[in-house]
This record gives structure tokens, C-alpha cells and sequence, in this order.
């Protein structure tokens, strides 16, 4: 059944029934909701970083479709030692590369919630300091 | 009605399929089954010819040419109004033509509403509402400062609490703004009931017929309801076009929202007067294309007839609350337990598997269904969800589209159950 | 582009007229010559195909359907959106999709103006505007206590003094709301001129462009205009539909008019956010038809070439101006002496035969012109004249066409003056 | 040339060069003013009636399309000695025999103009006493 069975294939499902960083941090430098109000998924991001903008902890909750909650999963075993500059420039290919499919237009924003909102998370960051 | 009908005189929806050409195409290399009519519902090719041939014959600015094709034009616009009137059982003058139901329900919230409430005033809606029955109301009551009071709906099932409505009425609401049908809960608001106690005390009835009109017998004077909205497109006419009646005095009294040609009787160059009637609420060039759509969408409804539609599709919501629990146990199902008390369609969630994800699954069979809140985001936090699934039917829904539907709510539980 | 043009590349109307089916009926049975495509455009074949096309192949709720059809029909309707936006050279992103030029027009008055104008504040317009452009401003300023101005006319020949709004300026106009071209008076506002004037006295310039888009190449960006309106169904499309372009800041800024679903971000029982960008404005389903329509028209006028359909309107122009005055002696003409400065159309009064008599006589011979105010009365009252007739053209209007008008002019004149 | 040419025959085109009872009358019981707005034409309607509701003179003014104006001249021909309830009574059937021909939809509101504001006229006159 080709593309679709992808999107939920073993990997995918995996994050999404035991998802990888699901929880809170202790005392996180920035913590951030994001929402797809269309679908009613909600993440929240947390991140520990650095002085000089090194990512060196993150935790995420939330509910919502398998999809955005195995993006968010998977994303979060990206994110330590990054740096915040280098994850403001990705964009949609990375998560299409961290799911390993490529997802449709319907779908879409499903995927993108995790990085966004860290994304946001780390705009947050950057206007307090 | 032999061309859509069993010798016993029900519908047959494979006959009727064959109206539909969009039912026969392979969106994505898969058989459509259509079960999201309750988004907008397919087209018939009657409407798609209506339109064509409309627009190839007798297309022309309706009420200004002094010529036989405006006149053919005209007559056509207003012979198409009074064909939907005729539908609806009220009469052509009190039937202002309009964009959309969202355009018809703003319209009341924004003319009626400004001039007629005011501070402390109550507006009743229910928690069920649509977006488009809700923040219009919303929006004028906040700048009134008047008060927006709701009918409960039950935590579980979602369904409207119409045995509230006594109480509520101490309030004395101005007017009380309900949808006929849900397009969540899929329930019927008991009309005939609660028009006589609104009315009662004091208030106003406008009603979002949206989900009414294409699936029941609706014939407005025995709603009670003072206005009364709906949308073309859930009508099977083209996405442009919905109407609003109300009754004659209250549109002689309401001011029109929106200014511009077509609706004025004389205009200088620092006022103008406004024409009678429905006139007044029509500014600019009438969607003549749109409402001949319409006439013929209510031509083919009644063609196919609405009490037999209305059987087909109970017999369709029979099969559905039968069966999902089969293929889905964990879902929880929205609204009434009895097909028979449904209009339209299912609503459900499910811990196993959300909605977009049952969507996307289902999908892959060529099964179409909705995922998400359906514009009525407050009735799902009240139940404490953030998306449902909907499968709504229509007259052209056959078994085979609910057998697809099953199979891939199967797909869809050993996907997430492994 | 050999299909409509002459091996010269100008327009060959009687190729074009063969995309035009109405143009072979006969209404009342007699040929027909449609000299009233200012009040609404013909529709090309391509455009009914695209429509139908749509309908039975593609149709669905755009924005919401998480399968395949939905998809489709999602990326037909931006599709669409975007290939309008290309049309007028503006970025997808600041078009919004409306019902109609009235809207628009009705958008920024109430929207923009509302929020942006009070007590004392000027709004100036021209004494020539189209109602829809008029009659907002009314409103708006009566309702904030602000003043309408006007850009005065030519008493005779009703042309727009535009040596007089530098004089206007000095009143600091917080908005200037002009027609790109009148639907009277046939002539264009100098907008690369006036913009920046409006601007450095402060203000911003509203241009409703309906007598534009079809007729002559238009780029936004070029005309220096802050908000462009325009109708779909004067370029050829669907009655519904219509665009307002603006700057993006102004977008952003501006609040809906409309609301209910698709619009908003979250909605909670008593209040709720908006969806950002071209979407606030777009309440409930998307016009999907419409706007397809709408993109299939603009594909089709630049088929044709838009300087080549404005170099052909000049051609038939410059004859009604030569030939007018020998069939009608009395005719007095409005607007510009030089067909050149002319787009699309030539107004005219008689003493000798009122406007609606002429009209009636010319449909004897199947002309199809327009009588009346053409929804600018006071234009018409500071002329004196309670109507006019009104000839206007098209890429498909022929020599043809114009014997026949000249012919029902001598007729008429003969019937007259026995 | 058939229907349409009736409408502009000679007896009408007579009426709308040279109507009759134009101009007013010394001292009207009523009058009142009419008005096409959609085509700019107007008509004044002036009526002499007498305690019991009988026409006794008449006189209108305007201007307008021929089929207006013409309309006009030939009904007032008809006024004088009629009672004012008869007047209300009387439809757009009544004008097309007094034309002598079927008015199209596009322009029955020109050839009402006058029978319409005479109506006027006597409701306002009633409203009076
Ligand atoms: C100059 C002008 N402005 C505005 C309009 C209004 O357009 P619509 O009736 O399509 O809203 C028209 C056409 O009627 C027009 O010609
Ligand atoms: C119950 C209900 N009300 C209102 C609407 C709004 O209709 P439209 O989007 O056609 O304006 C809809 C459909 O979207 C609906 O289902």
C-alpha cells in the first residue's frame, strides 16, 4: 500500500505509543505551547540551554495525532547539542528526513507542530534575553 | 421517480449514484467513497448543466438590462428564488439570497442584533452551535455588552439539553439561535416544541437550517422559527449562494449591513434610501448563476423526494452505529443511540486511534470522512475532546461505501492495536 | 495565440466570438449583439468547462478534508487564488477572496474605516463613483461623525477634475476612494499620478478596479494603490466572485466583518481569536467554484492578450464615437472626446429619445445596451440627466454588432421624430 | 416589427409629444409625486376631487421615456368623472389596454408610473380625511 503505509509504519508508531523525552524538565530555560487549532494537537516544549545558545537538555508533552506526537518524539533525539541557530533554519525536509516519508499537504502541519513550536520556543528564548 | 427509485418506491442509491459523475472518478488512483457530504455535498450533474447552461444561454446582469436577454436573465433569477421559497414553504418576498449560510447568520446577529439588543440583553445559543451560529453573536453581544447565555449539552454524548431551555427562558433572551440539526451531534433541535415557549417569553427564534434543508422534509412555517438560514452547497448547488427567510416585518425593520448597487432607491451624493423587501439586503450584481444552481438543486432533491432520502440515509446511520463498534470497540460515539432521532451523520472518537490519523487511514481506501471539530471547537471542549471523526451520508451513500468505511476503521485498529 | 488573432496578432473578434456560445443564441429570436459588458462579461467556454470540470471532478471542502478530494480541491481553490494574484501581479498572500466587488468595496469602508476614521476626519471620493463606492463611505462617516468630500465633475461632459484634488489634499484625506475606470464616463484616473500626491498629503488611495481588470492591463503594484477591489463576473467568471488586495500591514490590522468558520484560530463559548493573513476575511467554505472560475477567466484574457483586448475595444470605441453622432444628431456624449482615453465604453443622452426607449427600440434588432443611472445617480444629477445610455465592448464585439446599433439608433430616431 | 413597434406606434408617440392634461391645476385636492428611481422618471399627479371621492379635474407633469409619459397622458384622459375607489381597483391589465399593448417586464414599471402615483395620490388624500 506504498506511501501511506509509511506515514504509520512500525518506527512512527513506536514514538508515538512510547514517545522518546515525553515529560518535563526540571527547571527548563524556556518552556512553550504550540497548537494546530484546526486538529486540536498540542505540544509543549521545553528546553535547557546554554549561555552561548546550546541546546543541552529537552522534554516535550501533549496529545493530538500520531503524527505530530512521533515528529515531536523523534525531533527531541535531534535536538541536544544543537545550537538554537542551527534549529531555526530547518524547515519541512528535515521532518520529512526524521520520519522518513514524505507527507502530504493534509497532513502537513501535523508533522511540522514539534519543530515549530520549538522553534517558537526558542524565539521566546531569544526576545528575553 | 421510477429513475432513482425501487419498485418498492425507496431510494436506490446506486441508481442515484449515477447522477453524481464525481462518484465514478479515482481521486488518488482509489474509488471516491464519499462520506463527508455533510461538508459540502456532491453535485448532481442536473446542477452542473443548470449552471453550464445558464451561463451559455441566458447570462446576463439580472434587474438592470432593458433588453430580452436581461429579461431572460431576471426571470430566471427570480423564477430560481422562487423555486427555493417554494422549497422551503415560504413565500419568494421574504427570501433574502445571499452568499452563504455564514453570510445569512451574520446578517441576523449583525442587523437584527445591533438594533435590538443592548445592555444586560440575553442571546441563548446552544454549546452545540457552529462557529458561524456562534461568534456573530458573540461579537454583538460584546459590543452591546449584552449577555450570551448557552444551552447545555451533555458531558458524554454531547447531546443538547433542550429540557434546560424552561429554565433559561427566565432569562427572557431576546432571541434564541439554534442550529435545526448539529453537524456534530447529528441531532434535530425540537423545533415545533420549544418555538411556541420561546415565543412564550418574549424571544425570537432564528434557526442555522444548514444541515436540515438537503436531509429532511423542511418547510419553515412549521419550524416556528422567526429566521431561518441555509447554505447552497450542502444543497448539492454551487459553493456560492445560501439564503436567509424571516418574517416580512422583521425584515422591514432590519437595516441592510452591506451598501452598494441594486439595493438602493435613491442615492445622492451624501445619503441614500434604501429599497423595500428583500432588495435591500442584496447590494451589487445578484448571483443569478449561483441561484439557478439552487433551484435546480431543490428540482433534484425533490426529484429523489426528501422523505425518501431521509429513510435512505436512516437506513445508511442504522448500519453505522451498528457496525463501528465492531470494527472500532473503543469509539465513542456523539449524539443520539437511535438512527432514527439522526439527521445526516455520525460523529466519534477514539483513544486508539485519533481522528486525523483515522482519516489519513481511511483515506487509503478512497473513504473520505472529516477529522477535526467541525467548526464547533466549544461543544468539543465541553467534551473534552480535540477532534472528532464524522461520517455523514447522503442519498448517493450505498453500502459499498460503508463496507469500505469498515474495512479501513480494521486497517486503522490493527495498525495502532500491533 | 493564432486561435484569436489575425495573422497581424491583433484580435480577431470573430475568432473570439466562436469561444462565446451565447453569442449564436438568439434571444427572442433574433441575433445577438451584447453591447452591455459592463454590467456583466460573457462567459467563455473555458470558463464553463473549468467550473464543470471542477464540480464533477474535484469537489470538495477546500481547507478542511484530510483525504485525497479534499487535497484536490484545496490546492484548486489556492491555486486559484494564486493565479488571480498573478493576474494583478500581487502576492497570493494579500488577495482575499470575497463574494463580489461590494464586498471589497464594503470591507474597507466598514473595516478599515471604521477603525481607522473619527470625528472630523475627510474620506474623499469622486462624484462619479459606482454606488458600491460610495454608499459605504456614507455610512462609515456618517457613523464616526467624519466628512465625505468629493472630487467634483465636469458639469457637460462629466469628466473627473482631477486638477482639483490637489486642492482636496490640503484636507488631508485619511483615505481617497476612486474607480480605476468609470463605468459612466469610460475614462481611467491617472493612479500613477495621484498615488503618490495621496500620499505625501498622508493618505492611502482605494481604487475599485470592476471597469478595469478585463479591459486593459492592470498590475497593482504599478497603479501605487493601498486597496484594489474587482468583480469576477466582469472579467468573464462567475457572478459570485471578487478580490480586495491590500498591503499586507493594512491586512494585518484590519479586523473581520464576517465571521464564523474558517476564520478563526480558537473559539471558546464566549470568545475567540482569528486566523491570520487573507484568511480573517474568508468566513465559512470557501468559494471554490467561483474562484476556479475566476483563475480559468484570467487564463483566458491573457490568451487573448490584454493589450491586444484593449487595442481592439479602442478600434469599436473609436467607431461608436465617428458614427454616433451622425445616426443620433442629439446625442450628447459623456466622458472623453478621444476614444483612446477611453476603456470599454461610451455613455450618451438625447433629448429626442430617453435612454429606455432607446433601448427597448435597439432590442428589437437584438442590441443589447444598458438605460439608466448605471448605479451612479449622483454623477447623473450633477448632469442633469436622470439616465443615459450606455454602449460597451468586449474582445468578442464585432463591426457587426456595431452596424446593428447604429441601425436601431436610425430607427429610433425615426420613430421619434415623425 | 410586431409587438414592439406598437409600443412606439403613433397614437402613443402622439400622447408622449403632445400629452394631455399636462401642466396643474389651480388649486389640486391632492398631489403627489412619483418616481421611477431605476430610470429617472417622474411624475406629478394632481387631482380635483370632491367630498364623495369623484374625480372632477386632472392635470400631471414629468418627464421620462415615452412609455412613462405616454402611459400617464392616457389615463389622465380617463380620470375625470371616475370615484376614487375605482381608481385603487384598477392594475397593470387596465394600462395595457389603455396602451393597447402587452408591456415587457423590463419596462412595465415605466407604464405603471402613472396609475401608481395616482393610487398615491388617493391614499394620501384618504390619509388626509
Ligand atoms: C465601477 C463599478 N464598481 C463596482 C461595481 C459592483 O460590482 P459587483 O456588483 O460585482 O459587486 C460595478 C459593477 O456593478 C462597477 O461597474
Ligand atoms: C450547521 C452549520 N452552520 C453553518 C455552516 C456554514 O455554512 P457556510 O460555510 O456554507 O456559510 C455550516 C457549514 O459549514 C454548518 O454545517
Amino acid at each position: 500500500m506504498g506511501g501511506m503505509d509509511d506515514l504509520y509504519r512500525e518506527q512512527i508508531l513506536e514514538h508515538h505509543r512510547t514517545p522518546h523525552n515525553f515529560g518535563q524538565l526540571a527547571e527548563p530555560t524556556i518552556s512553550v505551547d504550540g497548537r494546530n487549532p484546526s486538529c486540536g494537537d498540542l505540544i509543549t516544549m521545553q528546553l535547557q540551554l546554554d549561555a552561548e545558545g546550546l541546546i543541552t537538555d529537552v522534554a516535550f508533552s501533549g496529545r493530538g495525532c500520531a503524527i505530530s506526537q512521533a515528529s515531536a518524539s523523534l525531533l527531541t533525539d535531534e535536538l541536544r547539542g544543537k545550537r538554537a541557530e542551527e534549529i531555526t533554519a530547518l524547515g519541512s525536509p528535515y521532518v520529512m528526513e526524521l520520519l522518513g516519508v514524505e507527507v502530504g499537504p493534509s497532513r502537513i502541519h501535523c508533522a511540522l507542530l514539534g519543530l515549530e513550536t520549538t522553534q517558537k520556543a526558542i524565539a521566546t528564548w531569544r526576545n528575553k534575553a | 421517480m421510477s429513475d432513482w427509485h425501487t419498485p418498492g418506491g425507496q431510494l436506490d442509491p446506486l441508481k442515484v449514484r449515477a447522477a453524481y459523475p464525481i462518484l465514478s472518478t479515482t481521486p488518488g488512483g482509489r474509488p471516491l467513497h464519499y462520506l463527508d457530504s455533510a461538508a459540502t455535498a456532491q453535485r448532481p450533474k442536473a446542477v452542473v448543466d443548470a449552471v453550464s447552461n445558464f451561463l451559455l444561454t441566458a447570462n446576463a446582469n439580472p434587474h438592470r438590462g432593458a433588453y430580452t436577454l436581461g429579461g431572460d436573465a431576471t426571470a430566471a433569477y427570480e423564477g430560481a428564488r422562487a423555486r427555493t421559497a417554494a422549497f422551503l414553504g415560504v413565500p419568494a418576498e421574504e427570501l433574502v439570497m445571499l452568499g452563504s449560510a455564514t453570510e445569512a447568520l451574520n446578517l441576523v446577529a449583525r442587523s437584527w442584533g445591533r438594533a435590538n439588543l443592548s445592555r444586560g440583553d440575553v442571546v441563548l445559543v446552544t454549546e452545540a452551535e457552529h462557529h458561524a451560529n456562534l461568534i456573530p453573536w458573540q461579537q454583538v453581544t460584546r459590543e452591546v455588552d449584552a449577555d450570551l447565555e448557552f444551552i447545555p449539552v451533555d458531558d458524554v454524548t454531547g447531546e443538547i439539553l433542550w429540557d434546560r431551555l424552561e429554565g433559561l427562558l427566565k432569562l427572557r433572551p431576546k432571541i434564541v439561535a439554534v442550529g435545526h440539526v448539529s453537524n456534530v451531534l447529528g441531532s434535530a433541535a425540537p423545533l415545533a416544541q420549544i418555538a411556541p415557549q420561546i415565543h412564550a417569553a418574549g424571544g425570537l427564534l432564528a434557526v442555522d437550517g444548514c444541515q436540515a434543508v438537503a436531509n429532511m422534509p423542511v418547510n419553515i412555517p412549521d419550524t416556528g422559527a422567526d429566521f431561518y438560514a441555509f447554505s447552497a452547497h450542502k444543497m448539492g448547488a454551487l459553493f456560492s449562494g445560501g439564503g436567509l427567510w424571516a418574517r416580512a416585518h422583521l425584515l422591514n425593520e432590519m437595516n441592510p449591513i452591506e451598501t452598494g448597487g441594486d439595493m438602493i432607491r435613491e442615492v445622492r451624493l451624501r445619503d441614500a434610501t434604501f429599497a423595500e423587501g428583500t432588495q435591500k439586503f442584496e447590494a451589487g450584481t445578484p448571483d443569478a448563476s449561483g441561484t439557478v444552481a439552487l433551484a435546480a438543486a431543490c428540482d433534484f432533491i425533490d426529484d429523489l423526494g426528501r422523505e425518501q432520502i431521509h429513510a435512505h440515509e436512516v437506513r445508511m446511520l442504522e448500519r453505522v452505529l451498528r457496525e463501528l463498534p465492531e470494527a472500532l470497540p473503543d469509539a465513542r460515539i456523539l449524539g443520539p443511540r437511535d438512527a432514527k432521532d439522526r439527521i445526516g451523520l455520525v460523529s466519534f472518537s477514539s483513544d486508539l486511534v485519533h481522528a486525523h490519523d483515522l482519516a489519513t487511514i481511511l483515506d487509503r481506501r478512497g473513504v473520505a470522512i472529516r477529522a477535526g471539530h467541525h467548526c464547533a471547537m466549544p461543544l468539543h471542549e465541553q467534551l473534552e475532546l480535540s477532534a472528532t471523526a464524522r461520517v455523514s451520508v447522503a442519498p448517493y451513500t450505498t453500502d459499498e461505501d460503508l463496507d469500505a468505511l469498515f474495512d479501513g476503521l480494521r486497517d486503522a485498529r490493527k495498525i495502532f492495536a500491533r
